[in-house]
């Protein structure tokens, strides 16, 4: 777009854009400030005093180890099927037209266009009426059945964006459909998938609601978190937690706005 | 379903459901636990799933999957109606005989004769206020937390009292009617009939108006003694030390018209599958030292009279502030059914959902 | 000598839609083939019959004498430079050179060196390392000549390559095509929809209306000897005359066509006509004439002072310029 | 350049690879059946047959006092939701979805619109981290913090204190119904909380949908007169309404079915989401808890409908 | 009179890059005036300049005598037809035509009465109901063109409209652009890349270059008297001749254009030169001969019979065809 004056933004718009973005992020703030607090049970404003102990109290409590590493391998495992199921799904619906395509787009969106609640009791009562036990996988089903339509919407919308022609020029040029699949289709869409991996693993690694109902005993992260801020015996400690996780995720976050900005350009300019 | 007969091996596991800080292994407090002695011991490794209500419990014990669950009376005998539990045989229990006698054949465990569980630790719904705003003054009544009136720091108290978030409190409103309202006829807070029932619910209308947010939770009620100026509520002892030792002006006390409180028995799941570690905790949680250090950490008062004398963490006098002697004036929790002593009440169903209307402003 | 291409009978039905209607049609080896039509006409659906992205709906197409039925298009050995380039998005311009050398499992260095060599072809040397974003339209439809020829294919087919360029970068690039195919003697299958480079490029040009052939042969052939009505106006712009105009003409009484180049502005003798309107061209003036007959278009060369709107003139032409066409439209 | 293949016809890569890839060229159809089942299998099989299960659930009843389900077909329990205190919970939790959404989309839609438009180079990573970074911090601890931020004793009143502008926190609170003793005890802040927590959900389809605006279509209505306002209400609006309905079915659902902002800060009048969690977490009671949830099905049914007529998923 | 647009010293730089560069320049009203030169040469910053979506960065707009500095494009009675077109996506074509009327704040049955009378006057009655989406490239251009015209702006602005159209269609918008210029009076400024459409459509065309105006002057002026090296190159392909080259031929030492379509073969008294190769154009030919002096092109009419590729031939032109030109390139 080219800038001029009459793209140029209001004052109105800039103050209306900066003050929800600074909503947006006070109480991230909050929690960064109280993870430092010399409070143990319960906050106070303003705090007491502050303390780094906290840290190190988080880093040798063996239960957040547990519940981080539940919660990782829950959050790869889900991440890991939602893209091959996603991405499977977004080349059906994307690339051919058939009976019931709007059928397929309507499934895959439900998990997330009906309450998280729902979704959980759902399965929970699928469990217990196929006398299924809870376990570590009964975590994944309830979660990749949600990861899977983040996937699916980036990789439909990449799909979209590559020229058919590409497909074409590389069955020309003497590649069958697994070598296609393999030189061109997957790196053209790598940067959507990352994306929406990234996506999947954020949603999954935060999720309270459907784990609550499918987890049983099992405690990921925030189960744990909800637990500790229920029933306390450090709160600080959930947010130095809190606060790792989103220092530690900056940089992929970042990386991946890179990658994914640098593809649509190009996938834009194929024409 | 017969008791087991005779103890064997213990199975090497053992899952309990119960309330926050009554299984406790030195996680937030090192001196504090109570677990890691008895794995060692029996070689049971213990797993935990607290729960927050009784019918949590109910719910949790129905879904299957523990051994053990620390029921309180308005769940037990739900349990044992629900056939969840099984009768235990106390013979296989050594320290049976040194439970206190007011509660060895309590009816919250007994049925026909027959155990289901071995009495834990007992307690009170206390009423705590805020020290500041009652000038030091104790008060005397729940009519503080029932009826809109002017506290001593000389505001009103709409806004700054709360109730619990459980449809068992109706008995708590029913129990300051039978003080109150002796015309009601009221003998028992948890047998109402119709008008018995209708006034107390008409009292906890009233309460709603005073009431901001119900407390659920003990961590968010204590964060609302802190930061929103709450001034007095019914509660748990537990709340009432934990603010205490952090020094917050915070007390509590036993008002004139008598308390509804817990006494939880330890209950054995139907289909437990280590009965054998089981009947080893039950046993373990019978000794003088696990009894008083949960009544220390929790603010109860122990099953077994020995844990009053000697344990270093309850010290002597916890028995006493507890409300050991005032064992007569609490009214336990205990189910409501429809059969009572006064021939047709209202059943718990009712009172749940009616309190949820309440709660709701209906 | 077997053709590069021949279709015998072929359609290509997408539903009702008859893309490709019973069309035959052969290219001979090494030969610079046009198709030429108006949007709609079935040119691309040609191209891809024969890279093998559409099956005919019936009929037989042989490449080299081998029949190409059920062949997928990655087992053809016939390499298409899409409208759109479809360069891969994801390769830098050497590599998306190499990449059916790379396909064909040919080791790194020597199809990255025969990609050099292709870029070097295309005057593109050096570009190799450039993403396809970093490049002109031009560059980019040089890239994806390269990509195809590299891998020596008996048949190269060219969808309208030109025509996202501008004037003269396509008059550069015609030039430059035309001279790779000669130095390389392969056989190029190319679809336009624009007279001029069909005419000025091509050995042979078939033109197509409503799925099928109408006409093929030499540009000269088409040109001057169209043979209907369609491809007299179609290629360039004929007066197209009725018969019934013919023979009041004192001609025969068959549709025929004119070019306007044809007609000379004469001042003695020549049929009366008015100047409706003019349109300088640079190089020529068209004129917009009524005459008696019929209304006519004549380009005059330049330098001839062009008369103004609302004059009359007189025109001639020579009766060899009349050329009679088959009656179907 | 290597020697050119000689035959018009090249043979197939060899081996199963190959003769798999020739076997999908030539059967599309087959390769799409291999495509979808796997999808189809884990969602219309495990999800849909759960929700069907669910909604068995509903037609049960449960025995009140030992808490069994009784498998018996009734429609009792769908009569339980009609009762005051149940509709109150639907009512209650329709209007604050509704009134979330419609705050989320206008807090929204200027950080949507300054990003997608306006934001350049490194200001546009500043906007992406801004939005993304808060869906990755953990959402109870956010939770929590908004609790203290709202207490009576918390971080606003000490704000508005320092600002003198107590009258005015006095003045919100003391609005009928959604006011209260202190926000993080009144509608009000249970409102707050939920449209922070669910922004991000409500920017991103708002933004896809401005950035696919055309540049040009903006300068066109200002060509033919509209000033910016106008170029506002009767072009980017409209355009971006598909991004706006697609955000919405996130704030519109995840405020239904959440049972955990409501219960930390707020009136203590139940939701939905807490309603389902409360029947059937600590009561035990499936039958009634699936007939709740059968509720936001419903709901979330007409929804997508509509918003599928105005072309939300494209948005999403 | 006052002139419609005129610049004066205007300059409009991005960064470093000088996108229109103290450019004068004067339309008159109800003038169809074209603005010509190759891709990035400024003539889309300069429309945008006058529609106001640009501020020039020096110098002096005025629109009718009215300054146009710090006007927003909303309160110029100037309109747009954008290149890609710009309709509103969401809008039906009626409503889409009667934006600028609903923003005026016209009542809603008399701007859709309006509008329907502007797609009468584009060929396009009855089309109001549709979508911009169910619409032709052609048709969707001429919906742009009502929703301009239909608020009678003073100056309409077009950038090159007719781009993306191929060349029957376009020649026929060309026509239609014209008579619809004529028929309402309104002063058309009109860019385009493409020297043929310039020059046929154009009362007068300035050549841009570089962000700078070449030359201006009439579609004739321009062809046949180009003031340097780039216009007389650009506007048609000429030969352009260097002064060493003009002198062994004998002429003046200058910087010389000679027209293709100039020289003629001739039988004898020629200069000598030798056929490098030939192109059927349909209604000419064109010839590249090399001399001694210099290669030149030639266009040969139709129906004279060309030589063929290295045969040596005998050329010749009138002196009054050479053009002498500024030395600038
Ligand atoms: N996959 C398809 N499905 C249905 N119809 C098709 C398909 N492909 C082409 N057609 C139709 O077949 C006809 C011929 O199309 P084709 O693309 O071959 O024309 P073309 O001559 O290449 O035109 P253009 O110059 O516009 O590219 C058109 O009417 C087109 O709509
Ligand atoms: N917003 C901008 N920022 C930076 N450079 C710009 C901008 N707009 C135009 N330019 C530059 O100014 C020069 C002139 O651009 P302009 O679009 O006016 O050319 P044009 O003559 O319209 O070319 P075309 O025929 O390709 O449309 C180009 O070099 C272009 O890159
Ligand atoms: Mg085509
Ligand atoms: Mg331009």
């Amino acid at each position: 777009m080219r800038s001029s004056h009459s793209q140029s933004s209001g004052f109105g718009l800039k103050l209306a854009a900066g003050l929800g973005l600074a909503f947006l992020h006070l109480p991230i703030l909050l929690i960064f400030v109280y993870a430092f607090t010399a409070e143990e049970k319960s906050f106070q404003w303003p705090p007491p005093g502050f303390t780094a102990k906290w840290f190190a109290v988080a880093w040798n409590r063996p239960d957040i180890w547990e519940a981080l590493t539940l919660s990782v391998k829950v959050a790869s495992i889900a991440t890991a099927i939602a893209l091959v199921l996603g991405t499977l799904a977004a080349a059906a619906v994307a690339r051919t037209r058939f009976f019931g395509r709007e059928v397929v787009s309507l499934l895959v969106i439900l998990p997330i266009a009906l309450p998280g609640i729902v979704t959980g009791i759902a399965l929970r009562s699928a469990f217990s009426m196929g006398d299924i036990p809870f376990s570590f996988w009964t975590i994944i089903l309830g979660h990749t059945t949600f990861c899977v339509v983040v996937v699916y919407n980036n990789a439909v919308a990449r799909f979209r964006r590559i020229s058919g022609s590409l497909i074409e020029a590389s069955m020309d040029l003497g590649a069958d459909g697994l070598q296609t699949f393999r030189h061109v289709i997957l790196p053209n869409i790598a940067t959507a998938l990352l994306a929406g991996g990234m996506l999947a693993f954020a949603l999954s690694f935060d999720e309270v609601i459907v784990t609550t109902f499918t987890a049983g005993q099992q405690s990921t992260l925030p189960i744990w978190m909800l637990e500790e801020l229920i029933r306390p015996r450090q709160r600080p400690v959930t947010n130095v937690v809190a606060m790792v996780v989103v220092i530690v995720t900056f940089l992929p976050i970042l990386a991946a706005y890179y990658m994914t900005r640098d593809a649509d350009q190009i996938a834009g300019s194929g024409k | 379903r017969e008791p087991l007969q005779s103890l064997g091996a213990g199975e090497g596991a053992l899952s309990i459901v119960s309330w926050a800080g009554y299984i406790e292994r030195g996680e937030t407090d090192k001196n504090f636990d109570w677990v890691t002695e008895f794995e060692k011991k029996t070689g049971c490794m213990v797993s935990v799933k607290t729960a927050a209500t009784s019918d949590e419990m109910v719910a949790l014990m129905n879904e299957g999957g523990f051994d053990l669950v620390t029921a309180s009376g308005d769940a037990s005998l739900r349990l044992v109606a629900g056939k969840r539990v099984q009768p235990i045989n106390p013979d296989l229990i050594p320290s049976w005989k040194t439970i206190d006698a007011r509660l060895q054949n309590a009816p919250w465990h007994t049925k026909d004769g027959v155990h289901y569980g071995t009495p834990y630790v007992w307690g009170a719904n206390v009423l705590m206020y805020n020290t500041d705003v009652f000038k030091g003054e104790a008060p005397t009544s729940w009519k503080v937390v029932f009826e809109e009136m002017h506290l001593p720091d000389g505001k009103s108290n709409k806004g700054r009292v709360q109730a619990y978030d459980g449809p068992i409190y109706v008995a708590d409103a029913a129990l300051y009617l039978m003080a109150h309202k002796p015309e009601l006829g009221i003998k028992d807070p948890y047998e109402l009939n119709e008008d018995q029932y209708k006034a107390a619910l008409d009292l906890l209308r009233g309460q709603r108006q005073l009431v901001g947010r119900y407390w659920h939770d003990a961590m968010i009620q204590i964060d609302d003694f802190k930061n929103e100026g709450v001034a007095a509520s019914g509660s748990w002892p537990f709340q009432v030390n934990l603010m205490k030792a952090e020094g917050a002006k915070i007390d509590s006390t036993f008002p004139e018209e008598g308390v509804t409180g817990w006494a939880d028995t330890t209950m054995l799941h139907v289909d437990s599958e280590h009965p054998n570690c089981a009947y080893m905790w039950m046993e373990h949680s019978l000794s003088p030292k696990v009894q008083g250090d949960v009544s220390a950490w929790f603010g109860t008062v122990p099953s077994v009279p020995a844990a009053c004398k000697g344990n270093a963490l309850y010290g002597d006098e916890g028995c006493k502030t507890n409300g050991y002697e005032n064992f007569d004036k609490i009214k336990f929790w205990r189910t409501p059914t429809s059969k009572c002593s006064q021939g047709e009440c209202v059943p718990y169903h009712r009172w749940v959902s009616d309190y949820i209307g309440v709660i709701g402003g209906r | 000598m077997t053709a590069a291409v021949s279709f015998s009978k072929v359609s290509r039905h997408f539903g009702t839609v008859k893309a490709v209607d019973a069309v035959d049609l052969t290219v001979a080896p090494g030969e610079f083939f046009a198709m030429l039509g108006p949007s709609g006409s079935g040119k691309t659906t040609c191209l891809r019959l024969i890279a093998g992205f559409e099956q005919p709906t019936s009929g037989e197409i042989d490449i080299f004498g081998e029949s190409a039925v059920g062949v997928p298009p990655y087992r053809r050995n016939v390499n298409t430079v899409f409208q759109d380039y479809a360069l891969f998005p994801h390769l830098n311009i050497l590599d998306n050179v190499a990449y059916g050398l790379m396909i064909r499992g040919v080791g790194r260095a020597e199809r990255h060196r025969a990609a050099e060599q292709a870029l070097e072809m295309v005057k593109l040397p050096g570009y190799g390392t450039r993403k396809p974003g970093q490049l002109s339209g031009g560059q980019r439809q040089r890239v994806a000549l390269a990509r195809a020829f590299v891998n020596k294919p008996k048949v190269l087919l060219l969808d309208e390559p030109l025509g996202a360029l501008d004037l003269k970068l396509r008059e550069q690039m015609q030039e430059e095509l035309k001279g790779l195919q000669r130095a390389l003697g392969i056989t190029f299958v190319f679809v336009t929809h624009d007279q001029g480079e069909a005419l000025s490029m091509a050995d042979r040009v078939a033109v197509f209306n409503d799925g099928k052939i109408v006409q093929t042969g030499t540009p000269h052939d088409i040109y001057n000897r169209p043979k209907t009505r369609f491809v007299a106006d179609f290629v360039g712009s004929s007066n197209v005359i009725a018969p019934q105009a013919m023979q009041a003409l004192g001609g025969e009484a068959r549709w025929t066509s004119l070019r306007p180049e044809a007609i000379r502005l004469v001042s003695e003798g020549g049929v009366n006509a008015t100047v409706r309107s003019t349109s300088f061209l640079g190089a020529s003036t068209k004129l917009f004439v009524d005459t008696a007959i019929a209304p006519l278009a004549l380009s005059l060369p330049a330098g001839q002072p062009a008369p103004q709107e609302g004059e009359t003139v007189l025109i001639a032409w020579a009766p060899a310029d009349l050329h009679t066409m088959e009656d179907a439209a | 350049m290597t020697a050119s293949a000689q035959t018009a016809v090249l043979p197939g890569r060899q081996g199963a690879v190959g003769r798999l890839s020739d076997l999908f060229w030539r059967k599309p159809g087959l390769l799409l059946f291999l495509m979808l089942t796997p999808p189809l299998l884990w969602l219309g099989i495990v999800y849909v047959g759960s929700l069907l299960a669910l909604l068995l659930q509903s037609f049960f009843s449960i025995d009140e006092f030992s808490g069994l389900i009784n498998y018996e077909f009734t429609l009792v329990t769908y009569g339980q939701l009609l009762q005051p205190a149940n509709f109150d919970i639907i009512l209650r939790t329709l209007l604050m979805a509704a009134a979330v959404t419609l705050a989320s989309a206008a807090i929204a839609f200027p950080i949507a619109y300054y990003a997608a438009r306006f934001a350049k180079g490194k200001w546009k990573a500043v906007f992406y981290l801004g939005i993304m970074l808060p869906l990755w911090s953990s959402y109870l601890v956010k939770v929590y913090a908004w609790k203290l931020i709202l207490a009576k004793e918390g971080i606003l009143t000490w704000l508005f204190a320092k600002l003198y502008l107590t009258w005015l926190l006095d003045g919100l609170l003391a609005i009928p119904v959604i006011g209260g003793n202190s926000l993080s005890i009144s509608y009000i802040g249970t409102f707050i909380v939920f449209v922070y927590v669910w922004l991000p959900f409500m920017i991103l389809p708002v933004q896809a949908a401005l950035e696919r605006v055309p540049g040009n279509l903006v300068e066109a209505s200002g060509d033919l007169g509209a000033d910016p306002r106008q170029t506002f209400r009767y072009v980017l609006f409209p355009l971006a309404l598909p991004g706006i309905v697609a955000g919405s079915i996130f704030t519109f659902s995840l405020t239904m079915g959440d049972y955990i902002i409501p219960q930390i800060v707020g009136t203590s009048r139940l939701f939905i989401g807490q309603a389902v969690y409360a029947q059937q977490g600590t009561a035990g009671n499936i039958p009634l808890a699936a007939a709740f949830s059968v509720v936001p099905i419903v709901i979330m049914g007409l929804y997508l409908a509509l918003a599928k007529r105005l072309g939300a998923f494209d948005a999403l």
